[in-house]
């Protein structure tokens, strides 16, 4: 006897989700004036969220609402839900969520929607039935490839690299790694091969002994893709003053505020990132949108986002801000962020 | 009979001794490369922090006390190094430098003073301020990065520049190290922490101004925790509010494997910089020898255990043949 | 050249001290007598810096001084042995003879070669094959109380204070330390010695202060009264007999010890004690004794032989088992081994009958009610910290605690060590009585006359080894002390 | 003079911190951000219960997070392969049991102090946690349970009542029968408590293996109610606990502390937090704060005791 995962994958299949009719969106409804919007980041005080939710806050102010940033200073899920809780309390009108486990924090957001709160979750997504809409950065799948084609531009199509991602757990990067491995499995990167990912824990130090361990233990290693902020700098860091600076490359995402002195020494040549001014507000206006009925979250609805324009839902209710910026030498002292 | 406390003194520091010689030989084995000059370079340079943050505590733990927010001051420090430099570039480096080392020595103070004049025990003093320094730490920040470009070339080149083939970090440990051991072995006020540690109430008995001496060991801790700061700010070249957050248990694992008796009195600071080598030496190692990225904090945690089990081992057998000889050496 | 005047010390509710004056002269040494938790050693911490008086003046050389630490009273020339040795257990034992005061070289290192045979010299002085280079951890009691002198003496202080500093020690040591006292009374120092021992302090002093309940009932010149006179002042009343032994029948073997042997520390030790007999065990400092009585109680392991209590073996290494069989074990560190400081008297107490499920409090409470009054333990509440009490009364909790089991064997290690006359009258009384009960007792101690008196039969021990089983009737002071120095009898 | 009163003390700043945040902060008196406030503690005070057994005996256990770690990734994995929950949960509370007896063993065998141990432990088990679930993160629990793990009594979640029967049942181990007294003894004075016969070894070896099982049942508390298994449940919980136990006035030292004060703690650090998050103040404040109130908790009886220690005239 007992529960098994088979019972319950049957239970879900046999009890189709009542998925409540959601009420139909008016795309011509005005924003609500008063709006209260809460940006919640993984993370308080990272920098590239401080980035996203000023931009957030400030288009809360373009449209007349009221935003505001809080969240823990440790990026865990069971923090995040101590805040989502709090913010039900308060009556927000909506969440802006980047979760630390997409998992982990939908129960406390099924309750802040059945509360009447619009969930909004950028960055990083929940499970699908955790939030109205995902605003997402750039689609995992381009973000995955490009970075490849990048160091491979930068190879000659040639070598063998590694990833220096984040944790082990780190959901974004681990789809984005998902769609590396996808790409290399093309002809033309026939002489290229995935050695091996290394993870860097989003520390300094670790990101760095990581990188020292992939060159010793590959000496013949061409590239390194590091998907995220902390571990390209790490790993920038330790290039720009070893042996092998200009001869391995380097390559991910990274802020160009971070990077600007690596680009400029030829430790890195190019890397990529969206805006994360732009997403968060771009997850702002969504919000608002979702609060104040112009969109339900359904595929194909559409929204005004103040400067960035007009933008549609698409597929499992996703808002795609745009293709990823690649910053190189030429263009990087346009950007300061 | 001097040689039977020489022996046994020096028997604390041979169980890690081993576990080094073994650590390495067996990564050089596999991989030459891990010991090939850069690769020593390397594993120099990542020990060269928590070696300066382990001998800071090491002067605290001798005192029966601990020192858990060394990773906030750490981190207020680098930050504040750090936003000096690239918002004031006028200042001198030298200035910034002194500058974080009396930041991290305020902080040492405000510990020492809880524990040794207010009686708090260390534990939950700096348990406390750990949280507290990291909120202040958060506070400044307020959500600012200090990047590698904002900062003087010369100031990012201290944390690698090499003074003949040696890396400036570890030059600056190593002397760090040398003073503190030379003092602790040597100056009255060293021993004198060990008796404070030994048993404090003897301590006030025998006269010794437990107060003052726990105090600065404190400060001595802090300060040295602020030029870890420092370190840290010149070697990754990206500082934000968050920076060695955890580390705090990396240096006491340092210490204790070092042979620094968590309880006080006994333990030397060369057995904590060992302790801080072998540590990351491990995880230098485990990066080298190709070691599943899942399994690395499994393996190592067991060699953690492993090289206190040795220490301990070693040292049961040392008590073992002691007693045994015990009756010619009253 | 150091005096006290109307000095007054108290403790929350506890007077310890009222109205306390007294003259240390230069060449006199002066004993300080009084019942347990009479104020003596509160007295000596007064003058050491460790307290300050409520009220009243300390006067060196005829000037008021005030002592704000210890640290104060040495820079004056005060030296003090404290009651209850304070020792650095991971230091060299030359380094804790010189803490707070190393020598020192150029740069202002530490000397440690001077430490080194300083510490020799003294050591040589006191007549104690001590190794300056060991760590103090695991020394005993009494060379810990050694070491504790050792450090004293190398102050060469104008005064020298000493706190029972003879309470574990054996003849031999006590008379090297006298010798060594006379000689500093005779360069004009001046020794204030407190003690039990009321031999001691006739053998040692001129002049003798009494105390009672904290107040100077008389200071009077030795050789102008006798001991009984002396009891008198601290008791306020006559005292019977002081070893009260009455004669028993020895019944059964009740503890069986044989070839008993733990490396390097004892060697095949055999020996039988019946139930109803007190069996006692001399030797000198460092013989061995608490070590055969720890082995047997199993708290320490034994390399070789069997322990049987009333026929039946016992497993080595286990105290649980050996209390489970009625042994008791009365240590000879109270505060280390015998209490748990923090813990309030009565569950001190309570600790030996300890029973897995739900306590009963008034059980408990009126246990150690009961055995507090037996035992005539002085305190404030049961309530109280053990840390409050005087050492004497922390030694008869310790023996209350025990006693509480009922024992079928009882071992007590130096079980006066510490008690006033009174109180040890008691204690002997008791011990008699229980013998008379059945109980077989098993005593450890360095008193010779206590031996002597109490004793059915007398064992001796020597590096180690049993040297000599004497029967009440041949146990002599020669004899005994023939055999622990290993002289043949 | 009593020195074991800081309990009271944080009875009545809870008692006090709870009046003030209801008259002042909106949202906080309500039945449903009550009850999630205290359904929020649950693991923290589950762990907290046996951490303060075991800093009263004069150790510590800094492995207890790790160890919940370990339990989630076990209960994953099995979940994953098709083991029935309710056959898994009972291995989950046998392996938090084994690597308390892991520790428990080092400390009492080797003579290990429980400081180093278990800082080998924590990352012993958290990596182990990682070399069985890896990067997985398992979602598709039984909503039976994890709807249980949020479920209420009235207005008090289930698991509040579970905690409250084991913070009564630890109550009465630690104070009121012999084996809780022969705890306090041994850490208070390890060697008096052996020579008083005291199983001393043995005592201390199942207070591990009981923090152990106690982190079991907290990582089964925590996958169920996030409804969530990952390798990284629970990091940095350690040091909440630690914190929460300490500033219910246990002495670290060992030998002194109640549950009624630990229990205390746990909510006042609950109620604090939610308050001032629920006032929106900024998080450094937030941590601030609660370092704060850890140095102040054992600053003010010092300060107290000082005071009166005055002699009386
Ligand atoms: N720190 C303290 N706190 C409270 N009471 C104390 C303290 N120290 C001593 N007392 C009390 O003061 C009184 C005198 O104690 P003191 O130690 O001076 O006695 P003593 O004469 O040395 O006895 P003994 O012969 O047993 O050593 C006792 O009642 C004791 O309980
Ligand atoms: N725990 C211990 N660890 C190491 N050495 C010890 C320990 N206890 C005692 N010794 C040493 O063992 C020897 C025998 O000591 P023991 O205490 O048995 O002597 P004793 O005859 O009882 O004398 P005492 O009158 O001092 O009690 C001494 O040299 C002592 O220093
Ligand atoms: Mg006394
Ligand atoms: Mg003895």
């Amino acid at each position: 006897g007992g529960t098994t995962r088979s019972d319950v994958a049957a239970q879900r299949s046999a009890a189709p989700a009542a998925s409540t009719a959601p009420a139909a969106a008016d795309p011509n409804a005005p924003i609500k004036p008063g709006l209260k919007i809460a940006f919640l980041p993984k993370q308080v005080n990272n920098p590239y969220f401080t980035i996203a939710n000023r931009d957030g806050v400030a288009a809360a102010k373009e449209f007349g609402g009221e935003g505001k940033e809080v969240g823990p200073s440790e990026a865990s899920a069971s923090s995040q839900v101590s805040y989502i809780n709090t913010l039900i309390q308060q009556k927000q009108d909506a969440i802006v969520i980047s979760a630390n486990d997409p998992n982990a924090v939908v129960p406390a957001l099924k309750q802040a929607m059945a509360a009447g709160i619009k969930v909004v979750s950028y960055d990083s997504d929940t499970a699908q039935d955790g939030r109205n809409v995902f605003v997402n950065q750039a689609s995992a799948e381009d973000l995955g490839r490009t970075q490849v084609q990048l160091l491979a531009g930068q190879l000659g199509h040639k070598g063998k690299i590694a990833v220096l991602s984040a944790t082990p757990n780190a959901t974004n990067q681990n789809t984005w790694i998902e769609f590396m491995k996808d790409e290399l499995t093309k002809p033309e990167y026939k002489d290229m091969e995935l050695v091996k990912v290394a993870y860097g824990n989003d520390d300094d130090q670790k990101s760095f002994t990581e990188t020292q361990g992939l060159l010793r233990s590959y000496p013949d290693l061409a590239g390194i893709i590091s998907p995220t902020t902390v571990g390209i700098a790490a790993a920038a860091r330790y290039l720009s003053d070893s042996d092998f600076k200009g001869k391995v490359k380097l390559t991910g995402l990274g802020t160009p505020n971070q990077l600007r002195a690596f680009v400029k020494d030829g430790t890195i040549e190019g890397f990529e990132l969206w805006n994360p001014g732009d997403l968060g507000y771009l997850a702002g206006w969504a919000a608002a949108a979702l609060a104040s009925g112009q969109i339900t979250g359904a595929e194909g609805e559409r929204f005004k986002a103040g400067r960035l324009g007009e933008y549609t839902v698409g597929a499992g209710g996703e808002v795609l801000l745009g293709k990823p910026t690649v910053f190189d030498a030429q263009n990087i002292d346009d950007f300061d962020f | 009979m001097t040689v039977f406390a020489g022996r046994i003194a020096r028997v604390r520091e041979l169980g890690i001794v081993v576990a080094l010689v073994v650590l390495f030989g067996v990564t050089g084995a596999v991989n030459p490369a891990f010991l090939s000059p850069a690769g020593l370079r390397d594993i120099l340079l990542n020990s060269a922090i928590i070696a300066t943050l382990a001998v800071g505590q090491t002067l605290v733990v001798v005192t029966r006390n601990v020192d858990l927010s060394v990773s906030s001051v750490v981190g207020i420090s680098a930050f504040g190094g750090a936003l000096i430099l690239a918002d004031h570039p006028q200042v001198p480096i030298p200035v910034v430098i002194a500058g974080c080392v009396l930041l991290g020595a305020a902080c040492g103070a405000v510990n020492g003073l809880l524990v040794g004049v207010a009686k708090v025990p260390a534990l939950v003093a700096t348990l406390g301020t750990l949280y507290a320094f990291r909120g202040v730490d958060h506070a400044w920040a307020g959500g600012r990065q200090v990047n590698a470009a904002d900062m003087p070339p010369g100031f990012l080149r201290l944390g690698s520049a090499d003074v003949l083939g040696v890396p400036l970090p570890a030059l600056v440990a190593l002397t760090v190290l040398l003073a503190v051991g030379w003092v602790l072995r040597n100056l009255p006020q060293g021993r004198e922490l060990y008796a404070i540690g030994s048993s404090p109430e003897a301590a006030v008995l025998a006269g010794i101004p437990v107060k003052r001496r726990v105090v600065s060991a404190f400060v001595a801790g802090g300060a040295l925790a602020g030029l870890a700061g420092v370190m840290w700010a010149a070697r990754f070249g990206t500082v934000d509010a968050t920076v060695a957050t955890g580390k705090e248990l990396d240096v006491i694992a340092a210490v204790v494997v070092g042979g620094v008796a968590i309880f006080g009195g006994s333990g030397t600071v060369y057995g904590a910089a060992l302790g801080a080598l072998l540590l990351s030496g491990i995880t230098s190692a485990l990066a080298v020898l190709r070691v599943d990225a899942l399994a690395q904090t499994a393996v190592n945690g067991a060699l953690i255990l492993a090289a206190i089990m040795l220490d301990r081992l070693l040292a049961l057998r040392v008590a073992r043949s002691l007693r045994k000889r015990r009756r010619d050496a009253r | 050249m150091l005096a006290l005047r109307e000095v007054s010390k108290s403790f929350g509710a506890v007077r310890a001290l009222r109205g306390v004056s007294l003259d240390l002269a230069p060449g006199e040494a002066h004993a300080l007598a009084g019942e347990n938790g009479a104020g003596k050693s509160t007295l000596v911490k007064i003058l050491s810096g460790v307290h300050r008086p409520d009220e009243g003046a300390l006067l060196l050389d005829g000037e008021p001084v005030e002592f704000h630490g210890p640290a104060d009273a040495r820079a004056a020339g005060v030296a003090v042995i404290y009651q209850e040795p304070a020792l650095f257990p991971d230091l060299s034992v030359a380094e804790n003879v010189f803490m707070g005061r190393h020598p020192r070289r150029s740069f202002g290192r530490v000397d440690r070669r001077a430490m080194r045979t300083r510490a020799l010299d003294l050591f040589s002085r006191l007549g104690v094959p001590l190794d300056p280079a060991r760590p103090a951890r695991g020394l005993s009691i009494a060379d810990q109380q050694l070491v504790e002198i050792a450090k004293a003496l190398s102050r060469d202080a104008r005064v020298l204070v000493m706190d029972e500093p003879t309470a574990a020690l054996s003849g031999p040591e006590v008379e090297r330390l006298f010798g060594v006292a006379r000689s500093l009374r005779d360069q004009g120092r001046a020794v204030l010695f407190v003690s039990h021992r009321l031999d001691e302090m006739f053998a040692l002093c001129e002049r003798v202060t009494t105390l009672r309940d904290g107040a100077v009932v008389a200071t009077d010149v030795l050789a102008d009264i006798t001991p009984d006179d002396l009891v008198r002042r601290m008791v306020g009343r006559d005292l019977a007999a002081l070893f009260p032994k009455q004669p028993t029948v020895p019944g059964e073997v009740a503890l069986k010890v044989d070839r008993l042997t733990r490396e390097g520390v004892f060697t095949d030790v055999s020996f039988e004690v019946r139930a109803g007999e007190i069996v006692a065990l001399a030797g000198l400092v460092g013989a061995g004794r608490s070590e055969v009585a720890r082995a047997v109680f199993g708290v320490d392991r034994r390399d070789a032989g069997s322990v049987h209590v009333a026929g039946r073996p016992l497993r080595a290494g286990s105290p649980t088992e050996a209390m489970a069989a009625g042994v008791a074990l009365v240590p000879e560190d109270r505060r280390q081994q015998g209490l748990v400081m923090d813990l309030s008297i009565e569950r001190n107490i309570g600790l030996t009958t300890l029973k897995w499920g739900l306590l009963s409090r008034a059980a408990e409470r009126a246990r150690a009610t009961d055995w507090a009054i037996r035992l005539q333990v002085r305190y404030a509440g049961l309530t109280d910290a053990v840390t409050v009490l005087s050492g004497g009364n922390q030694q008869k909790v310790v023996l209350a605690k025990w006693l509480a089991r009922k024992p079928r064997v009882l071992i007590v290690d130096e079980p006066t060590r510490g008690i006033d006359v009174g109180t040890k009258a008691e204690v002997h009384r008791l011990l008699s009585e229980l013998a008379a009960e059945g109980l077989a007792v098993l005593m450890i101690s360095s008193e010779l006359p206590e031996v002597l008196g109490m004793a059915d039969r007398v064992l001796v021990m020597h590096e180690g080894r049993l040297v000599a089983d004497l029967p009440r009737a041949e146990a002599t002071e020669e004899r005994v002390v023939a055999a622990a120095t290993g002289r043949p009898a | 003079m009593r020195v074991d009163r800081w309990e009271t003390l944080v009875v009545a700043l809870l008692a006090a911190v709870t009046v003030a945040a209801s008259l002042g902060v909106d949202g906080f008196a309500n039945g449903s951000n009550v009850a999630f406030l205290l359904l929020d503690v649950t693991e923290i005070a589950l762990m907290a219960l046996t951490m303060t057994l075991v800093i009263v005996a004069a150790e510590i256990d800094l492995s207890v997070a790790s160890t919940l770690g370990l339990c989630c990734a076990v209960l994953g994995r099995l979940w994953t392969a098709g083991l029935p929950i309710e056959a898994i949960m009972p291995i989950c509370l046998v392996t938090g049991a084994l690597a308390g007896a892991l520790n428990g063993l080092l400390v009492t065998r080797l003579g290990l102090p429980s400081l180093a141990v278990t800082i080998g432990t924590f990352a012993l088990y958290r990596g182990l946690a990682y070399v069985i679930l890896g990067d997985q993160a398992v979602a598709d629990l039984p909503p039976a349970y994890t709807g249980l793990a949020t479920q209420s009594l009235g207005p008090i979640p289930l698991l509040t009542l579970l905690v409250v029967v084991l913070a009564v049942a630890a109550g009465i181990l630690l104070h009121a029968t012999g084996l809780g007294r022969a705890v306090t003894a041994l850490g208070a004075n390890e060697e008096a408590a052996y020579f008083a016969g005291i199983r001393v070894k043995r005592i201390k070896f199942w207070l591990f293996v009981a923090s152990g099982t106690m982190a079991g049942l907290a990582a089964l508390v925590f996958t169920f109610r996030y409804a969530s298994a990952r390798a990284d449940n629970g990091v940095g919980l350690e040091l909440a606990v630690v914190a929460a136990v300490l500033l219910g006035g246990v002495s670290i030292f060992g030998g002194r502390g109640t549950l009624a004060g630990v229990v205390a703690a746990v909510l006042l650090l609950a109620v604090v937090r939610n308050a001032l998050i629920l006032a929106d103040v900024a998080n450094e404040v937030l941590n601030f704060v609660t370092g704060l109130l850890l140095v102040a908790s054992v600053l003010a009886p010092n300060l107290k005791v000082r005071l009166e220690r005055k002699p009386v005239q």
